[in-house]
């Protein structure tokens, strides 16, 4: 039990701490790779710091969602993290939620996030809720869709039982194809849900192009700290979702001390490679129009279908 | 046999009388004295049938059993009803001077010579007789049609007129052939047309002639009943009459009518098969269904709306008698007996209604839930009863039907043995559901088009000009009363009414 | 009384025969006096035909009926009718439904039926009255189709009259006459329905100053 | 057992007789009408759960004196659930109507109101329980008169009337599909009664065994509204008043539910063809996004929870489907998890829906009107409401860890297992509807997202939003009552699985409560924890914890600085309500991406000034969205048959000749037949 709680405590503590460096990082690679020097990568430390100290300037339309919301998100966003194995295998929440709960605990944030948007009033924060719906609603079908392709693999939807296994060699077809396919998929979902380019540029206040953003324009001060950080955290939920679901390798299986350690330091080198793998994208890629989102997460969608098929035909 | 004497010379006293008393009232009360005593005569006679089965009086030439009785029954509560609603009916015509006063004699006076008519018709021992009766009733209700004398109702009358008496004329071929086939058993007397002395040699009688005769005897009174496609002349003729004698006419002569064919198909089924008879019935029975439930689609006036309605339920009522077993013919009588009292109701709505709005286009009707409540209420439960809805009896009737016809299906055999014509095998289980799936589609077709138009006249705002209220009069007495029967019969069937139903459903049945 | 009887039959399908040549003479002539004039000629055919049968037969009561016949079909219906055209002027009938020779042709066919669908029961018939079953039939859709094809309510009224002549034509030869109180009851009941019939075409006149029966399509669908 | 029954008997009948008895006011005949349908309605949920306990089926019957009709009772677990939700809703609706109709004194008779919603509860009531045939379709008609004469409570609208008449249409026609079924199978036993359903004497053949698959599938789809025959729902449930919506949407069409489970795994002993379950699966995928693809497009709040109920009852078919699958080919643990979530989410729906309908009520109530457009800012003037809607809408949403979160994720579950299946059309057609189901879920969650954010919060768009004020105390009541009872039934599902458990082991054959519940309860875990495994109670915790931590962080890195209230930025001007995202725009990038199966027609007018061609004096746009089955399906239909009863029209000519004609070749063409 104790352990139980020690554990929780940790993966929490890992999870607030990661989340603002691999925003941090991802700027940072993205400064150099734009020949930058760009700010230190533990900038948004410091900004976060900075906002919880602003007095926040609160809407006079607004109802108490508007205040409620970036709590809402922030738990929402961290339960789903803590659902998710990140550097032991066997997380004591396992029996809480597998991994269609945390797609669902994420849409609760969206859906508060969306609530909130229109709650100022002000035509941005709607077209930001508008065109976060879109994004969201077509990426969770491919979502799904390639979680069931792992599920298959894994013989499991509850991602201990899916980590554990991988980490410890378990159950991985002969032929990976199905494996790499939902990863392609998975990594677009990624992508789009946690508002990177292509999907929607964090770093513009441009309203003909925000989504996220767009929706959070009227919070200040300690609410969109809360809110920066639940993003942050959100990208550290996906990034460890994909880094232990298709390369668990080092993730602490046992509760031995040193495990744990080389679990710990493995899951922040995989986070970081990831990080700076989409810090590459962004830089390569200039972000769609809204409406060509679509071909990009319906390609999500194929793959994902496609990996279902292969695993069944290679099956059969 | 009092009763008897009371049933027969009640009416004709009563049309003697109307025809020398001038006060409406008095000639009101008349008719309804007469009315009621012809329903308590029918009460007692029911009560002995029940008791000591059928029997005969006046000599040979009055034959009751639980058949007549269950007719008689009809005709007496229906009657009852109709009597009720003339009074403020008719009065509000001579008011407003759309006839004479005077003319309310020849009006109560056909009416009781059209009561007596059925009565004889229904009561008469002979075939013969009963002919004799049913063209009288057709020679009385004529003029009733024609009664406002506008140029539709001529037209209405004297198609009547024609159509009906050319019908009756072949049923009497019908019945001369009877005459012909049982003369060569019983020998010349003058009996030899009497049910009584008919059913027991029924098995000896010649087939051959007893087909003909049949057909004759369906064709005629056919038309009488209205079946499709002797059934022109229905619509024209409910559109026109006076609103009580409509009622009459559909809720009482085209049982009468039913009834002459079935005691002719009594003495038939013995000599020939029930599958023949049967065959028959259910072919015109679906024709009729079908057709009405088509023209029922597309009414725009409401009257004749009712009147398609009664082509269709008299087709269903055929179709359970023509399907026959217990059930079927169980399903047609009760069937009968519902469709009698809906119509009835259906018919003193439209009256009411007609007596407000002063037309008869459903276009120019709307908002009577406001207008006229009462009548509102009786047209929206007529219309759902007659569209075979629960909780009302034609529900239950109707699903009796279409029961017997899912497990007994259609006798096919009637085609058979004229051997050239196509077979139709109408009772496998297969095309049983095919003909329960047609039956079915009608039922849902006349029922779209009966509530659409019918909520379209109940609900909605009445038009400018129109009085809005009702005042309770006596003829929304019989209204509810029908009412609380319709519904009431729909859960459960007083028991003596119900042995009525069973003994007649077993004089029918081959016994 | 086996020479006899066969003679009686003889002479029975000969009137009936007779009646049944009216019938054509009434479905091709044109005038409406003289159609009614035909109906009487055939009603005192039948007339003598039941005569003849009762005669013959020694049932009594057919006379009574033969008698009630030549009262109501030879003199006072053919009076009631001839009031009717006068009052009306209605000469001839100009237009027909279906002309003369279709008509005759169609009767002849209709004949053929008639004897076609009585061929199976007509042995079960009296020897004396055999084919009357069939000519009775005949008539009686003659006088049917009589009034399809005619337009005037008179002639239509004819045609019925006609098919009634048919039925007791029937009555009489196949069963040697209903039983008495039916027999009296039809008669009245026809009686009635003439002058009913009368009165009408008098309204009819009234309302669409015609009595051509084709104009009666106010009410349809 | 018998004693509730007549209790409730009882209350449902003197509700339907008082009111109409006293002549009185208006409030009397309300108190009397909806307080003893509150009275039987609680009787009912009595009734409800000790049926669902009770070792044997209880059941009694009388005898008619009409042949084959007996009304007969059986109270199984299954009757006894539907029971319990009924009385359930009913319960919170009598409340709800107390507040509710004196909308309508004056306006329409409380007296007929107040005793048809009696008769209406009483008759669903009776639906479920009914063990005969002719008298399950006597109540089952009674049930839809009833419904469709509330419908038309306020007839004097043109599409009141309408709508009534399209519902009462359709209701019918599924009925004529319903009796033919019955039929079948009483040409089998021989008898209306249940029992002879269940055991026919002569078994029905595979042809008649299928025909009455899709009789039935038809007759109560088209109750249940199932994609192509939902359309009279969007009309008929706005158009009644909303106690009445909350109960037709909520109870109403769950009763054809019943009755699909009842025939499929009762009377045909769950012995069936792998497509029957296939085509069900198909048919409640479609409906769910069908479903809540047109609520989408819907900005009047009572036809947008209407096509919600349609997408609802795609999800329940959906797990009612994969259970039929797997009962085909013999993996009844499966068969019996997807029983169970469709039943689960069938009595979430009933409730989140009711809520939701009531909500809705509630806002009617408040600004007498149903546009979307001209709410806005509720919230602050109706608290309470706003926040039962607001629990409604999340549940709806499938937001954990809310009832509707629970079911619909059981569900998921039952469609993951497919993998067990033989064949890989079907292995990879479940996912595929899982994939669908996930675009349902997210797609109601935005269309909740709109139907709150536009309604309630923001500036009021309108006066009558302005002057909206908040509803009275019954009202709420009733609304908070179901929004616990929602709450409840997302955080205990060791209390609600149990139950289901009891309703499914007889068709099952095997009681699945171990196999579902983990951790003592706390957890459901499907098949076992290695494979899935959920915990509402802990996930709620967890919430409620990190939000603390939130609030902690805030403080313990701000301290405790107060907030700033000032003005919304409106690009320099004052924000007003038309500079708002209107329903219409929110929804603008789903119409377009989605635009295939809209097919949408947009029409824009402009008047332009004459001084320049540059300024618009006044626009005018409107979109409609194509009504693809009315136009391309019912239509169609409808012509057909006034088209061929326009061409009989020719038989009644009107010429005597003609109608002579007829009988004499009748005469004729008979006469040859019979020689």
């Amino acid at each position: 039990m104790l352990q139980a709680i020690f554990l929780v405590v940790a993966q929490t503590i890992v999870l607030l701490a990661v989340s603002p460096f691999i925003v941090g990082l991802i700027k940072k690679v993205k400064a150099r790779l734009q020949l930058r020097r760009g700010a230190s990568v533990f900038q948004p430390y410091a900004d976060l710091a900075k906002l919880f100290r602003k007095e926040p300037v609160v809407s006079t339309t607004t109802s108490w969602i508007f205040t409620a919301t970036p709590y809402i998100v922030f738990a929402s966003t961290l339960a789903a993290g803590l659902l998710v194995p990140i550097f032991v295998s066997r997380t004591p929440l396992n029996f809480a939620g597998n991994i269609i709960a945390v797609v669902y605990l994420l849409a609760l944030g969206t859906f508060f996030l969306m609530l909130a948007g229109l709650d100022a009033g002000s035509a941005f924060g709607g077209m930001g809720s508008s065109r976060e719906a879109i994004v969201a609603s077509l990426t969770e079908p491919a979502m799904i869709l390639s979680i069931f392709a792992i599920a298959l693999t894994k013989g499991s939807t509850n991602l201990s039982t899916i980590v554990h296994k991988t980490a410890l060699l378990e159950g991985i077809v002969t032929d990976p194809s199905p494996y790499l396919m939902a990863l392609a998929a998975l990594f677009i979902v990624a992508i789009a849900e946690t508002g990177r380019v292509p999907v929607d540029n964090p770093a513009t206040h441009l309203e003909l192009t925000m989504i996220h953003e767009a929706m959070v324009l009227e919070y200040s001060g300690r609410y969109l700290a809360l809110i920066e950080w639940a993003a942050g955290l959100k990208l550290a939920v996906f990034l460890s979702l994909i880094a232990n679901i298709f390369a668990p390798w080092g993730i602490a299986t046992t509760l031995a001390p040193a495990a744990m350690g080389i679990g710990l330091v493995a899951y922040l080198l995989k986070i970081a490679g990831l990080a700076m793998l989409i810090g590459v994208i962004e830089c390569m890629f200039a972000k769609l129009r809204l409406f060509r989102v679509t071909d990009l997460l319906g390609v999500a969608f194929i793959l994902a279908l496609l990996g279902l098929l292969f695993f069944y035909i290679l099956r059969s | 046999m009092i009763e008897v004497l009371v049933l027969l010379i009640a009416p004709l006293l009563a049309g003697g009388l109307s025809l020398v008393i001038h006060r409406s009232a008095l000639l009101h009360a008349i008719n309804l004295t007469s009315m009621s005593l012809l329903v308590v005569a029918e009460i007692m006679i029911t009560r002995t049938v029940l008791r000591d089965g059928p029997f005969t009086a006046l000599g040979q030439l009055v034959y009751l059993d639980a058949l007549s009785a269950f007719i008689l029954f009809i005709i007496g509560a229906v009657g009852l009803a109709c009597s009720l609603y003339m009074r403020s009916y008719m009065d509000e015509q001579v008011a407003r001077g759309v006839i004479a006063p005077g003319r309310l004699n020849l009006f109560f006076f056909l009416f009781h010579m059209f009561l007596l008519a059925m009565v004889i018709a229904t009561v008469a021992n002979s075939v013969g007789v009963q002919w004799v009766a049913i063209e009288a009733t057709t020679l009385t209700t004529t003029f009733l049609i024609a009664f406002w004398r506008r140029r539709e109702s001529l037209e209405a009358g004297w198609k009547y007129l024609i159509l009906c008496s050319v019908g009756i004329s072949l049923a009497l071929f019908g019945v001369v052939l009877t005459y012909y086939s049982s003369l060569h058993v019983l020998g010349d007397v003058s009996e030899a047309l009497n049910v009584t002395q008919l059913l027991p040699v029924a098995d000896r009688l010649n087939p051959h002639v007893l087909k003909l005769a049949f057909i004759f005897i369906l064709v005629g009174y056919g038309t009488k009943v209205g079946l499709v496609p002797m059934h022109s002349w229905l619509p024209d003729a409910y559109t026109e009459a006076p609103a009580p004698v409509a009622a009459m006419l559909a809720g009482v002569l085209e049982i009468v009518a039913v009834y002459a064919i079935l005691r002719m198909r009594m003495i038939v089924d013995h000599a020939v098969s029930p599958a023949f008879t049967g065959g028959l019935l259910a072919l015109l029975g679906f024709a009729s269904f079908v057709t009405a439930a088509f023209f029922i689609l597309i009414q725009h006036n409401y009257k004749r709306l009712f009147a398609y309605s009664s082509i269709e339920h008299m087709g269903i009522a055929m179709i359970g008698f023509g399907i026959g077993g217990p059930l079927g013919t169980f399903g047609g009588l009760f069937h009968l007996l519902n469709h009698a009292f809906a119509k009835s109701m259906a018919f003193f709505a439209a009256g009411n209604i007609h007596r407000r709005f002063h037309t008869v286009e459903i276009g120019q009707v709307q908002g009577l839930a406001i207008a006229q409540p009462w009548t509102a209420m009786a047209l929206m439960i007529a219309g759902l009863a007659l569209s075979a809805l629960p909780p009302f009896a034609p529900f239950v009737s109707e699903v009796q039907v279409v029961t017997a016809l899912v497990t007994q299906g259609v006798p096919g055999q009637w085609l058979t043995n004229s051997g050239a014509m196509v077979t139709l095998a109408l009772s496998d289980q297969f095309s049983s559901l095919g003909l329960t799936g047609l039956f079915l589609l009608c039922a849902v077709l006349a029922f779209s088009g009966l509530l659409y138009r019918i909520t379209g006249m109940v609900w909605g705002t009445p038009p400018e000009g129109i009085v809005r209220g009702e005042t309770w009069t006596l003829g929304h007495l019989p209204v509810v009363v029908l009412a609380a029967a319709l519904v009431g019969f729909g859960f459960f069937l007083p028991q003596s009414i119900r042995e009525l139903l069973e003994q007649a459903t077993q004089i029918l049945l081959l016994h | 009384m086996q020479i006899s009887s066969h003679i009686g039959s003889q002479l029975v399908d000969l009137c009936s025969a007779l009646l049944l040549l009216t019938c054509f003479a009434i479905v091709a002539q044109r005038r409406l006096s003289a159609c009614v004039d035909l109906f009487a000629l055939q009603s005192a055919f039948l007339v003598l035909t039941a005569a003849l049968v009762a005669f013959l037969t020694g049932n009594h009561h057919i006379y009574i009926a033969a008698g009630l016949t030549g009262l109501i079909k030879v003199i006072i219906i053919p009076r009631v009718l001839k009031k009717v055209i006068e009052r009306l002027n209605v000469k001839r009938e100009l237009v027909m439904n279906v002309n003369v020779p279709a008509g005759l042709l169609i009767c002849g066919a209709l004949v053929m039926l008639a004897f076609f669908i009585t061929q199976p029961i007509i042995p079960l018939g009296f020897l004396l009255t055999r084919d009357s079953l069939a000519i009775a039939l005949a008539i009686v859709l003659i006088g049917f189709f009589t009034m399809i094809a005619r337009q005037k309510a008179v002639s239509q009224l004819v045609g019925f009259l006609v098919m009634e002549n048919g039925l007791f034509l029937g009555a009489t030869a196949a069963t040697y006459g209903m039983p008495l109180i039916v027999e009296l009851g039809v008669f009245f009941d026809v009686l009635i329905a003439v002058l009913i019939a009368g009165i009408y075409t008098n309204r009819l006149q009234d309302a669409f100053d015609s009595v051509d029966t084709s104009h009666l399509t106010v009410l349809k669908e | 057992m018998l004693n509730l029954f007549l209790l409730l008997f009882a209350g449902y009948i003197a509700g339907l007789l008082l009111p109409l008895c006293c002549p009185a006011k208006p409030r009397i005949q309300n108190i009397l009408a909806h307080g003893s349908a509150g009275l039987a309605s609680g009787a009912g949920i009595l009734l409800g759960v000790t049926g669902l306990f009770a070792p044997e089926p209880w059941t009694a019957s009388v005898q008619s004196t009409l042949p084959f009709l007996t009304f007969a009772i059986r109270l199984d677990p299954l009757a006894a659930l539907f029971v319990l939700t009924i009385s359930l809703v009913g319960l919170a609706a009598s409340i709800y109507a107390l507040g509710y109709v004196t909308e309508f004194y004056g306006r329409a008779s409380i007296a007929v109101l107040g005793s048809l919603f009696n008769g209406f509860l009483l008759s669903m009531t009776l639906v479920v329980i009914a063990d005969n045939g002719f008298f399950f379709l006597i109540v089952w008609e009674l049930m839809s008169l009833l419904s469709y004469f509330l419908v038309v409570t306020e007839h004097g609208k043109a599409e009141v009337r309408y709508a009534g008449l399209f519902y009462l249409i359709m209701t019918h026609v599924g009925t004529a599909f319903i009796i033919l079924a019955f039929l079948i199978f009483f040409q089998g036993g021989g008898s209306f009664s249940f029992e002879a359903f269940r055991h026919p004497e002569q078994p029905l053949s595979e042809g008649m065994r299928t025909l009455v698959f899709l009789m039935v599938l038809i007759g109560f789809g088209t109750k249940a509204g199932i994609v192509p025959l939902h359309v009279w729902l969007p009309y008929a449930h706005p158009a009644a008043p909303s106690h009445i919506s909350a109960l037709m949407s909520g109870v109403m069409i769950k009763t054809a539910i019943y009755a699909l489970v009842r025939v499929y795994f009762d009377f045909l002993g769950g012995q069936f063809p792998w497509w029957w379950g296939f085509v069900v699966l198909v048919i409640g995928a479609v409906s769910a996004l069908l479903g809540v693809m047109y609520a989408l497009m819907e900005h009047d709040l009572k036809s947008l929870l209407a096509y919600h109920s349609v997408e609802n009852i795609g999800i329940i078919l959906l797990g009612i489907g994969a259970g039929m699958i797997f009962q085909t080919f013999g993996l009844t643990e499966f068969a019996a998890l997807g029983l169970l979530a469709g039943l689960y989410h069938t009595i979430n729906h009933a409730m989140f829906k009711a809520l939701l309908f009531l909500g809705a009520g509630s806002l009617l109530y408040a600004t007498h009107t149903r546009n979307m457009e001209e709410y806005g800012g509720l919230l602050r003037r109706m608290p309470w409401t706003g926040v039962f809607f607001l629990i409604g809408a999340v549940s709806i949403s499938a937001l954990p860890p809310t009832n509707g979160f629970v079911s619909e994720w059981l569900v998921f579950q039952s469609l993951f297992l497919s993998f067990h299946l033989p064949t890989v059309l079907l292995k990879l057609m479940l996912p595929l509807a899982a994939a669908m189901l996930a675009l349902t879920s997210v797609l109601a969650l935005t269309c909740f997202a709109k139907a709150f954010g536009i309604s309630f919060l923001a500036l009021p768009r309108s006066s009558h939003a302005r002057q909206a004020e908040e509803v009275p105390i019954t009202m709420r009541i009733a609304m908070g009552m179901l929004a616990v009872v929602c709450v409840l039934l997302g955080l205990a599902p060791m209390v609600v699985v149990p139950m289901l458990d009891r309703v499914v082991a007889p068709f099952a054959g095997l009681s699945i409560e171990g196999k579902v519940l983990a951790l003592d309860g706390w957890a459901l875990a499907p098949v076992n924890v290695e494979f899935s495994s959920l915990s509402p109670m802990a996930l709620a915790l967890l919430l409620i914890a990190l939000s603390a931590l939130g609030l902690l962080l805030a403080v313990a890195f701000g301290g405790l600085v107060k907030q700033r209230y000032y003005k919304t930025w409106g690009c320099g001007i004052n924000l007003t309500a038309r500079m708002e995202y209107t329903a219409t725009g929110f929804v603008q990038p789903i119409k377009r991406v989605f635009g295939a199966i809209y097919q949408p027609t947009v029409k824009l007018e402009t008047e332009l000034l004459k001084e320049s061609r540059y300024f618009a004096k006044r626009r005018h746009f409107e979109f409609h969205i194509e009504p693809v089955f009315q136009k391309y399906l019912y239509d169609p239909v409808v012509a057909f048959f006034i088209g061929m009863a326009e061409r009989l029209r020719v038989i009644q000519g009107g010429s005597l000749h003609l109608y002579l004609a007829y009988i004499f070749v009748t005469l004729i063409v008979l006469l040859l037949f019979a020689v």
